[in-house]
């Protein structure tokens, strides 16, 4: 049965909200064992392609049929939904006990985890709907429970966009509905086909609208930031690792089960790729770049990493837009890496907030010797973030560039190529800042965290290592995905991706590395030890310097650099959203004051005039 | 001619009387005129009602034994009863606001409707 | 007749119009009463004696009573 | 089998005895009133398989049809008397905890307005309506004003614009009996071709503003907010939740069985849609909780108008449910917008920062009516919401359909506004005691799981309505059928 993926969370959530009031680590235990058996149970289904589950519900004269079903795409997305929860779960257990709205966060975090795997198993569009609403809501609610004021206009942002395209779809899937009598992805994608090209297009546009903005994808990403950045601290990984990923489900979706690729087959191209499946991949280069700059900027090391996030997003859709089997199985790959990478930075930084309390950079210095292991799971990380092999960061990106030069797009190219480079920038500023540099004198009692947050950061670097070594493991559930789908599959493996000029060897390098890594540590356990010397125990200039602070360069830590992207228009995008709400309220106050003004008497004269004109009205027609 | 101006004298005066009372009520800005002149438009209605209910040369709808008159020449007596549930009903709205301006001037101390505008937007 | 009829009606239009230009407001009131008071006359014309009587009573007596009233209890209480 | 007379002459004569009952014990007023309206919910539940079969026609006074006057409750009617008389009992299992100054008088027009509504639906006269409407008007005017302060003025508007009305609508009465000779609802019907188009454009329109004030339609509608600022939560409540359901009542009624013409709603949907974007782009920027309650409430009212008045069956099936919801969602965001309101002393929604975590029943109250009207699933706003969409694609009203979800968003934005600073802001007052709620919290949040889950349980009445109203010759055969 299908349905008990999804409903058996649901109903979880309500009891871990109760159990939660009494205890506060019992909603997060709940959490954990629900996911937990979530994915034992999806790992029995396997394979089985077949299972299918429908309803049929006549509902207020309309009839409907609500489909459920696995495929490997779904199963894939599940099961990364079921994993990533367990881990948050058992590293949540812990963290929540200062948190005000524990009891909140558990409800609301199950309920999206079921509605999720009711995304992704929904084969219909009104069942997608549903759950598409569910967990918007529901990640609205714990977007809000983040840290304050800021919190509440990023999950108000969040929700605005996001229900503005979830009403655009619904709007495009009833007129499908109208014109096939099911809201089928099937039978959809069929009258889609055989419908006009420029409505289909037109249509589809309309329903990939919630799917982009959810991956924060250019210019709808505004969101991304401030939600990601402010969200409770537990909740960051999910959002960041697997909400923009459903993004991305959604838009696999659009283009391959309701043809949307095999529609714009004969438009337009460039380089023989439809003009506007470039137009998505530039959309992704533009992502990239844009999420790139801003990361640079932060000082916030949760926005940081957010931004990280939105130009993460940009490779998977080039990857996914150039419809190449290269491109799509980087994508993927790149999708999984980034789930588990991105989860491991934003765990390691809840780690260290967890002990700080807070998340300005500046505000930290020199914690490597207090948290060894974060700083461990934070390196790793951003090692692969920056894609850099051994790790599994590295390949998905490599596949993604074999993809892109094969067909040659410069552009395209340039821009992925910038995103990695200026990747380090972002990634090496918190490393220094956080972990490395002098150690604040606050700071001085911190110790690492409790062993249960422990265990999911451990996890999670020897995942990154391993899938950094044996890639093949992905590649066999993408070579599902990709037949599942009608793309041609990729040579590979356990250890090693064929690309087009030439393949990767992941196992050979990695033992180059090892090799080099075991060099490297035998000559720092055998050379000379340095000297450690106490923070203020030395002298500049002939002046003693009695502040540690001054020691630790991490504030505006990129200024020259910034200042080049000053004037960038990604900023101003976000002012150009906010003049426009701000002009609708205008126009709605000037409205306000202009009709409503307390005045009785213009009350009764609306009355005659409405009588009046109405009767002109009819006279004349 | 002067069927023309009997019938339409009464048509024309009460639709008149319900235009001035609209009038009172867009322009006054006293309170008590404003309820003056929703009396004026429940007059003119109900003059109305009445005068589309009147048939020429006819007897009024009271039946006695005394006067022995075919039925057909009554005068329509539904918009009479009409007229005098209106009457009624009228009265109590205006009493109902008569009431209603005494608190407020209790409260504001004038009558100027457009000095009591606590409540807007 | 029907010249009668058409002649209250005119007197009763400049009564409207008085009650709501006098500035004193009671004699708004008496003229909105004399406005009920023709009202009830051309009711009666009109073959509707009860209308009549109803209107003389109630719109023509008891509204004019309840508007004094009423301006009594507020401005006219006040000044005096 | 219960005559269904009893609806509203039970009413009536508890609510005039009232002052008898004030004086036999000081807490049975209020408790009158609820046996009251239980009674009355009882009367509809027993008369409703038949109903549903066939529509209960009564003659009052023994004559027939045409000349007596009637009342007719088929399923449109038994649908808004069930929601007039549902929110009547909602909201008197609410008063048990309010104490109201002169509180025989208060429950006496409390009935009244129930009465007087469920009138309106039920008769099958056509100045019989103009009389409950009245009734009906002249006990909201009355009830509005038991606040105090500033509700004086909100009364005093709604009596003369309401009075304006009142006058309009005799008007057209006045027209259409002299063009077709009676007052009952199906012979006009029935006669309605034979008005001269001029003379039926003239009166309709008349009905139109008489009516529109009741439904509260744009642009006659700049009472609502004031009145429902001001009035006692009760009041706002009773008048959002049914009156105005007796108001699209009474504006269906009209322009779908006694003048079925689509020039007359086409007037409709645009000031209907008028309605839903002015009411939105205002409550917007309120900052006062009521207030913002009210220009929602007239945004729903719009949008249910301009939706049944696509006309399509399906369209005045979605309006229906519409209705429902609303009545449900928005009785219920009034009452525990009344106790937050008096938790925090003020109606500013800065004010009420951190509730969420003193008066809980209250706040989840709140939420869980606003996540049904921005149409959360599993809520009943989302089923009808969907219904709405769908009807108006199906119409082929593309811009409005546009217009409806843009509207959407805007709710979105305000009602969640207030939604995070309950829950999400730190306390800033001091809690003062209120009343409690939870009864009537439990009930409505029951009713919107319920409609949300399981939909069917309305389905049948809601498409029996809509059959109704869109087919005006059977309502004629069945008042008329016997001559």
């Amino acid at each position: 049965m299908l349905t008990n993926y999804i409903f058996i969370p649901i109903a979880a959530a309500f009891i871990a909200y109760i159990l939660n009031k009494r205890n506060r680590k019992a909603g997060a235990v709940i959490t954990a064992l629900v996911s937990a058996y979530l994915l034992l149970s999806l790992t029995a289904l396997y394979g089985r392609w077949d299972i299918t589950q429908s309803f049929n519900l006549s509902l207020m004269g309309y009839k409907i049929d609500f489909l459920l079903a696995v495929n490997p795409l779904s199963w894939l997305f599940a099961v990364m939904t079921a994993a990533i929860s367990i881990l948050i779960a058992l590293f949540s257990i812990n963290s929540q006990e200062n948190f005000k709205f524990s009891s909140v966060f558990n409800l609301n975090f199950l309920i999206i985890i079921g509605s999720m795997i009711g995304i992704v198993f929904a084969r219909d569009f009104l069942t997608l709907f549903i759950f598409w609403e569910l967990m918007t809501w529901t990640s609205f609610y714990l977007i809000s429970a983040g840290k304050k004021k800021m919190a509440g206009r990023a999950a108000y942002r969040y929700i605005i966009l996001s229900a503005g395209a979830a009403y655009a779809f619904l709007m495009a899937a009833i007129f499908i509905f109208q014109q096939t009598g099911s809201f089928a992805f099937d039978s959809a994608a069929e009258f889609l086909v055989a419908n006009s090209p420029a409505q289909s297009i037109m249509l589809l546009l309309v329903i990939s609208l919630p799917f982009i903005v959810k991956a924060g994808i250019f210019p709808l990403h505004i969101w991304v930031k401030d939600a990601h950045g402010n969200a409770p601290k537990e909740f960051s990984p999910f959002l960041s690792g697997m909400m923009l990923k459903i993004g991305i489900y959604g838009m696999i979706v659009v283009f391959y089960q309701l043809s949307f690729f095999k529609i714009i087959e004969n438009t337009i191209a460039y380089r023989g790729l439809p003009l506007l499946s470039y137009l998505f991949a530039l959309l992704g280069a533009v992502t990239i770049i844009t999420g790139t700059i801003l990361a640079i900027r932060q000082e916030d090391m949760k926005k940081l990493v957010a931004y990280s996030s939105i130009s993460q997003m940009g490779y998977i859709i080039i990857g996914i837009a150039i419809a190449t089997p290269l491109g799509f199985s980087g994508s993927m790959l790149h999708l999984m890496n980034h789930l588990i990478f991105k989860s491991t930075i934003f765990l390691a930084l809840a780690a260290v907030i967890y002990r700080t309390g807070t998340t300005k950079m500046y505000e930290m210095g020199g914690l490597i010797f207090r948290m060894p292991l974060t700083f461990a799971a934070y390196l790793t990380a951003i090692i692969a973030l920056a894609g850099i092999p051994p790790t599994n960061g590295f390949i998905s990106k490599w596949v993604i560039y074999q993809a892109l030069i094969e067909k040659g797009y410069l552009f395209l190219a340039i821009a992925a190529f910038f995103g990695s480079i200026a990747s380090f920038m972002y990634v090496f500023k918190p490393l220094s800042t956080v972990f490395l540099g002098q150690l604040k004198p606050q700071h001085q009692n911190i110790k690492e965290v409790p062993l249960l947050m422990k265990i999911p950061m451990l996890i999670l670097i020897l995942v990154i290592v391993l899938f950094g070594v044996f890639p093949g493991i992905q590649m066999n559930i993408i070579n599902q995905i990709s037949g599942y789908l009608g793309i041609e599959t990729v040579n590979y493996t356990l250890y090693s991706i064929q690309g087009a000029n030439g393949a990767w060897n992941s196992l050979l390098i990695f033992n180059i590395f090892s090799a080099g890594f075991i060099i490297a540590l035998l000559l720092f356990s055998f050379a000379k030890k340095s000297k450690l010397v106490g923070l203020l125990d030395t002298y500049s200039s002939g002046e003693y310097i009695t502040d540690a602070e001054s020691y630790h360069y991490a504030y505006q830590y990129y200024r020259p650099f910034d200042r080049l992207f000053d004037n960038l228009a990604a900023k101003s995008l976000t002012d150009f959203y906010e003049t426009l709400t701000k002009n609708l309220v205008r126009s709605g106050e000037g409205l306000r004051r202009a009709l409503a003004a307390g005045k009785l008497q213009n009350y009764a004269l609306y009355s005659v005039l409405l009588f009046v004109i109405l009767a002109a009205v009819g006279w004349i027609i | 001619m002067l069927n023309f101006l009997e019938e339409w004298s009464f048509f024309g005066g009460s639709i008149l009387l319900i235009l001035i009372g609209l009038y009172g009520v867009i322009t006054r800005k006293n309170m008590i005129k404003i309820l003056i002149s929703l009396a004026l438009m429940d007059t003119g209605v109900n003059l109305m009602l009445v005068a589309l209910g009147y048939v020429k040369a006819a007897n009024a709808p009271i039946l006695n034994s005394v006067v022995q008159t075919n039925t057909a020449a009554f005068v329509d007596p539904i918009p009479q009863a009409l007229v005098l549930t209106s009457i009624v009903i009228g009265t109590a709205v205006l009493g109902l606001g008569l009431a209603l301006v005494i608190k407020i001037y209790d409260k504001f101390s004038t009558l100027d409707i457009s000095k009591i505008r606590g409540l807007k937007w | 007749m029907p010249l009668i009829s058409s002649f209250l009606i005119l007197i009763m239009l400049i009564a409207a119009l008085a009650a709501l230009f006098f500035d004193n407001l009671l004699n708004s009131i008496i003229a909105a009463g004399l406005v009920s008071l023709i009202a009830s006359v051309l009711f009666y014309f009109l073959k509707a004696p009860d209308v009549a009587m109803t209107e003389a009573a109630i719109g023509a007596g008891l509204t004019t009573a309840i508007f004094v009233l009423a301006l009594y209890k507020t401005e006219r209480g006040k000044s005096e | 089998m219960v005559n269904l007379t009893l609806i509203i002459a039970i009413p009536l004569l508890m609510s005039f005895t009232m002052p008898i009952f004030k004086m036999l014990n000081q807490k049975l007023p209020k408790v009158i009133a609820l046996l009251t309206t239980a009674f009355n919910l009882l009367v509809l539940t027993a008369n409703f398989s038949q109903i549903m079969d066939s529509a209960i026609i009564i003659e009052l006074g023994g004559w027939q049809a045409p000349l007596a006057i009637n009342l007719y409750v088929g399923p449109l009617a038994l649908l808004a008397a069930f929601l007039i008389n549902g929110s009547a009992f909602i909201l008197s299992i609410y008063n048990l905890t309010q104490d109201y100054k002169f509180d025989d008088k208060f429950y006496l027009l409390f009935l009244m307005i129930t009465a007087g509504a469920s009138g309106m639906v039920m008769t099958g006269d056509l100045f019989n309506l103009f009389v409950f409407i009245e009734i009906t008007s002249i006990a909201a005017y009355s009830l509005t004003a038991f606040a105090g302060r500033d509700s004086y003025e909100a009364s005093f508007k709604y009596l003369v614009i309401g009075g304006i009305g009142s006058v309009f609508m005799l008007l057209g009465i006045g027209f259409t009996y002299s063009a077709v000779g009676s007052l009952n609802l199906a012979e006009i019907a029935a006669s309605a071709g034979l008005i001269n188009p001029l003379l039926l454009q003239i009166t309709a329109l008349l009905f139109l503003i008489g009516v529109g004030i009741e439904a509260e339609l744009f642009p006659l509608n700049f009472w609502v907010p004031d009145l429902y600022t001001e009035a006692p939560t009760a009041v706002s409540g009773i008048m959002s939740g049914a009156v105005s359901a007796a108001g699209i009542y009474a504006l269906a009624r009209i322009f779908f069985t006694l003048f079925p013409a689509q020039s007359f709603l086409n007037y409709l949907l645009y000031l209907g849609a008028i309605t839903l974007i002015l009411g939105e782009l205002i409550a917007y920027q309120q900052k006062n909780i009521k207030r913002m309650l009210a220009y929602s409430s007239l945004a729903q009212m719009g949008l249910i108008v301009a939706v049944i008045s696509l006309g399509t069956e399906g369209a005045v099936r979605a309006g229906l449910f519409q209705l429902v919801n609303h009545s449900i969602l928005k009785i219920l965001l009034f009452i525990s917008a009344g106790v937050l309101i008096s938790a925090a002393g003020s109606k500013n929604i800065d004010d009420l920062a951190g509730l969420g975590s003193k008066k809980k029943t209250a706040a989840f109250g709140f939420t869980i009516a606003a996540m049904g009207i921005l149409g959360v699933p599993f809520l009943n706003g989302f089923i009808s919401k969907f219904m709405i969409i769908s009807s108006s694609l199906n119409a082929d009203q593309f811009l409005l359909t546009v217009l409806i979800l843009l509207a959407a968003v805007i709710e979105i934005a305000y009602y969640l506004k207030v939604v995070q600073k309950l829950y999400f802001e730190d306390l800033k007052i001091e809690v003062k005691k209120t009343a409690v709620i939870t009864i009537p919290v439990v009930l409505l949040t029951l009713m919107i799981f319920g409609l949300g889950i399981y939909p069917q349980l309305i389905a049948d009445p809601l498409e029996k309505a809509a059959a109704e109203l869109i087919n005006n010759g059977s309502y004629i055969m069945t008042v008329l059928g016997g001559m």
